[in-house]
């Protein structure tokens, strides 16, 4: 079963086509590597993929809810990391661990343990918890963040840049909770320059410039190289 | 279907005390409403002295009228900080993707507006007593009136907090926007206090009728306004 | 006819435009010539009284404040339709709508001031209910045409525009009742149409008013509908331009090179 | 006439707030449609129904 099905899928950030005919398909348990230069629309695809964006033209289907007309139903079963933390300033890491836990309709007890398991996951000890996030690092934040997303134990994670401003530590950590996750069932689209980081995860490498796929390991023999201008094509 | 739908009321108004909890959680550790829009507020009770030329039989007239302008100009101060309290760290990217509903989203802001605007009104009902020389004729009037008015205030201004916010220039676009909505509210508990206060020979109960029904449609039209507003 | 093209004219809009005008030089034939001032005499005292001359400002000032609230109520319907339908069509009607609704309740405050002064004796009357509902509903409208105005992503600030607009038309009948029990007093429940001395040129000035100042409304509201049709439609072509273009971009770029595919990354 | 000074302000007022508005909307069209490619323009495609605007 696809998770992610895009067909010559258009999206706008103004009239600015962010995403200009981009075509996708992605199977269930599959991880993703989407590589592509600065402004190619690798934060937009992901966006589009949570639900968060409406899709102009084209078709875009994810966990088998088409996204033109059904973008709430996806958005409890996808976790996406944005460039900002989502966090709230004022509250400590464990505060907002355990709020968006909450908010994603996890009860006490429950809420309460899979916060602890998130929280160790991505390394933040005691000390750490009961601090107001105004006080941590970016990297700090950045794992709180992961952390925020994990309790919900999503089906399809949309990671941009996750290991963006994380140390040695926090990045194992993100590759830790991929594979787990993958483990677990779960998909995975994760947009990033590490590249050899993130190809030892995924064998599957996209590359998208100017808003569409230029080439997809999986498509080509090889597996490594792409032809650039061939593999998604204009789909619009 | 029955069952579906008291679970759903009662996932509403969870979610909706999840949101509220967290926002006083937030004022209490920042104490924003406390340290600058109390002593705003009372700065502001202080200036319509100066502007009035300090006769306290001339305060004493004008007092419901001065105490609901400043709660409005207090109230845009607090809406603004309910407001960026989401978008500081786009927190409500996070809110839109968590599958809690709208309403109850909206439902929680407004609450925790609304229990802030209550601490402000009492500060400035002490203000104008202590202040202007004002005499409280009608306790129940008062407080259902500054309950009922809360309410309104608090709804409607939290979804012109969020639908200002992530628009350019919205500080200065919440306050046109605001403002005459809310011109009922100033009218109608201004002549409220008129009776309870005892500034002047109104019927403060049928004004109290007014602010209900405004409070009313404000919470229902609000938080279907705010689904049909962030949902997309 | 030459320019139908690079225009928000049409065949049928001249016609409408040329009617108009045609209409207004009849309207102010009747409502300066051929219309008597209003004088009546006490039936006591046989003084004369009445709004004399000033009675020819109403033949402008009631067809325009009708129109207001007919402008502002498309504009809710419309933003109604917009929320559940999301058409385009229901976004450039309410913003037109509300653009040609603002610029009449300026219109009709302004008449309504300039016609007070000499009738009540009063530029402004504030425990008049209809002049206070006027002005807090222009209040309104200019926020929402503010709120037009910030640059934003079109779908969320029409969908936000709608709101606004909705809430405003909304709050009309608060605003109405809570100003009609603050002072209980109107002067124009005493002293307008009902005790003019209606005449039958009188009533039909009045009546042709509506007809002409629907006319204008109506123009007004045609081109200023294309006009937003327009922009809409040139912000699609911009887009089909600009994905074009992105199509173009790729065939230029240089992907290996962007991504650092030699290196492994930065 | 009695009061004419008020008449003419209030009629002029009208005229001339009305004509410019009508000015400024017909001058914002033609500066829109030259950047519309012809077929989007949409009185052109309908004909009779364009009145209800």
């Amino acid at each position: 079963m696809s998770v992610v099905e895009l067909r010559g899928a258009v999206a706008l950030l103004g009239r600015f086509p962010a995403l200009a005919g981009i075509d996708l398909s992605v199977e269930a348990g599959e991880t993703v590597l989407i590589q592509g230069p600065n402004g190619a629309g690798k934060t937009t695809l992901l966006r589009l993929c949570a639900g968060l964006l409406r899709p102009t033209a084209g078709e875009v289907v994810v966990l088998g809810h088409d996204l033109t007309t059904e973008r709430r139903a996806v958005r409890r079963r996808v976790a996406l990391l944005g460039h900002s933390t989502g966090l709230y300033g004022d509250l400590t890491v464990a505060e907002n661990i355990s709020f968006w836990a909450r908010a994603a309709g996890l009860s006490g007890a429950d809420a309460e343990s899979r916060a602890s398991t998130a929280a160790g996951l991505m390394g933040l000890d005691k000390r750490l918890l009961s601090r107001t996030v105004n006080v941590l690092s970016a990297g700090q934040r950045r794992r709180t963040s992961i952390a925020t997303l994990a309790v919900r134990r999503p089906e399809l994670w949309l990671l941009d840049e996750p290991h963006a401003g994380l140390d040695q530590a926090g990045r194992n950590a993100v590759d830790s909770l991929i594979s787990e996750a993958v483990g677990a069932g779960a998909t995975v689209l994760v947009s990033s320059h590490e590249l050899e980081r993130v190809r030892s995860l995924s064998p599957r490498v996209v590359t998208v410039a100017a808003g569409m796929v230029v080439a997809d390991s999986s498509s080509s023999a090889s597996g490594t190289e792409r032809d650039v201008g061939q593999g998604g094509g204009p789909g619009a | 279907m029955l069952v579906r739908g008291v679970g759903q009321v009662r996932e509403l108004f969870t979610d909706a005390g999840l949101v509220a909890t967290r926002d006083l959680r937030i004022e209490a550790r920042s104490r924003v409403l406390l340290n600058q829009v109390a002593p705003f507020a009372l700065l502001v009770l202080v200036l319509f002295g100066f502007a009035l030329d300090a006769d306290q039989r001339t305060l004493r007239t004008f007092a419901p009228g001065l105490f609901w302008v400043t709660v409005l100009l207090a109230a845009l101060l607090a809406v603004q900080r309910s407001a960026s309290i989401e978008h500081a760290d786009d927190a409500h990217t996070g809110l839109r993707l968590s599958g809690m509903a709208a309403a109850s989203v909206f439902l929680g802001k407004a609450a925790a507006v609304f229990i802030q605007l209550m601490v402000l009104e009492v500060l400035l009902t002490i203000g104008i007593v202590v202040l202007y020389g004002s005499e409280v004729d009608n306790p129940v009037l008062l407080v259902l009136t500054a309950v009922a008015a809360a309410v309104g205030v608090a709804t409607t201004g939290t979804l012109y907090g969020a639908l200002a916010s992530g628009l350019g220039a919205r500080d200065t676009l919440l306050p046109i926007l605001l403002l005459p909505v809310l011109a009922p509210v100033l009218i109608g508990a201004t002549r409220s206090f008129d009776d309870a206060l005892g500034a002047a020979a109104v019927d403060g109960w049928a004004w109290l009728g007014l602010l209900a029904v405004f409070g009313l449609v404000a919470t229902v039209l609000g938080a279907l306004a705010h689904g049909a507003m962030i949902e997309d | 006819m030459v320019d139908t093209t690079t225009s928000t004219g049409s065949p049928g809009s001249r016609l409408l435009g040329l009617t108009t005008l045609v209409g207004l030089a009849g309207l102010i034939l009747f409502a300066f010539v051929l219309t008597e001032p209003d004088v009546r005499l006490h039936p006591t005292t046989g003084e004369e009284f009445g709004q004399f001359d000033a009675v020819r400002l109403l033949y402008l000032h009631v067809p325009m404040a009708v129109l207001t609230y007919v402008a502002f109520l498309t504009c809710a319907v419309a933003s109604a339709g917009y929320l559940l339908k999301r058409g385009v069509w229901w976004d450039v009607t309410a913003y037109a709508s509300a653009e040609v609704g603002t610029v009449l309740c300026g219109l009709v405050l302004v008449t309504g001031s300039i016609w007070g002064r000499p009738v009540w004796n009063t530029w402004w009357e504030w425990g008049d209910v209809r002049l206070m509902t006027t002005l807090v509903l222009f209040l309104l409208f200019s926020g929402y045409l503010a709120l037009r105005r910030t640059p934003a992503e079109p779908q969320r600030q029409a969908r936000r525009a709608a709101i606004v607009a909705l809430v405003a038309v909304l709050d009309i009948p608060l605003i109405n009742r809570s100003v009609e029990w603050w002072e209980n007093r109107t002067l124009h429940q005493q002293s307008t149409l009902a005790e003019l001395k209606i005449e039958d040129l009188t009533l039909f000035t009045l009546m042709l008013g509506f007809v002409v100042f629907g006319l204008v409304f109506a123009w007004l509201m045609l081109h200023r509908f294309r006009v937003g049709w327009l922009e809409h439609a040139q912000a699609g072509h911009e887009v089909a331009l600009a994905i074009a273009e992105r199509h173009a971009e790729m065939e230029t770029l240089d992907v290996d090179e962007a991504i650092g595919q030699t290196g492994g990354g930065k | 006439m009695t009061h004419l000074g008020y008449l003419l302000a209030g009629w002029g007022i009208t005229l001339v707030v009305f004509g410019l508005y009508g000015w400024a909307v017909v001058r914002r069209g033609r500066r829109m449609a030259g950047s519309v490619p012809e077929g989007e323009r949409r009185w052109i495609t309908s004909k009779g129904e364009d009145h209800g605007g």
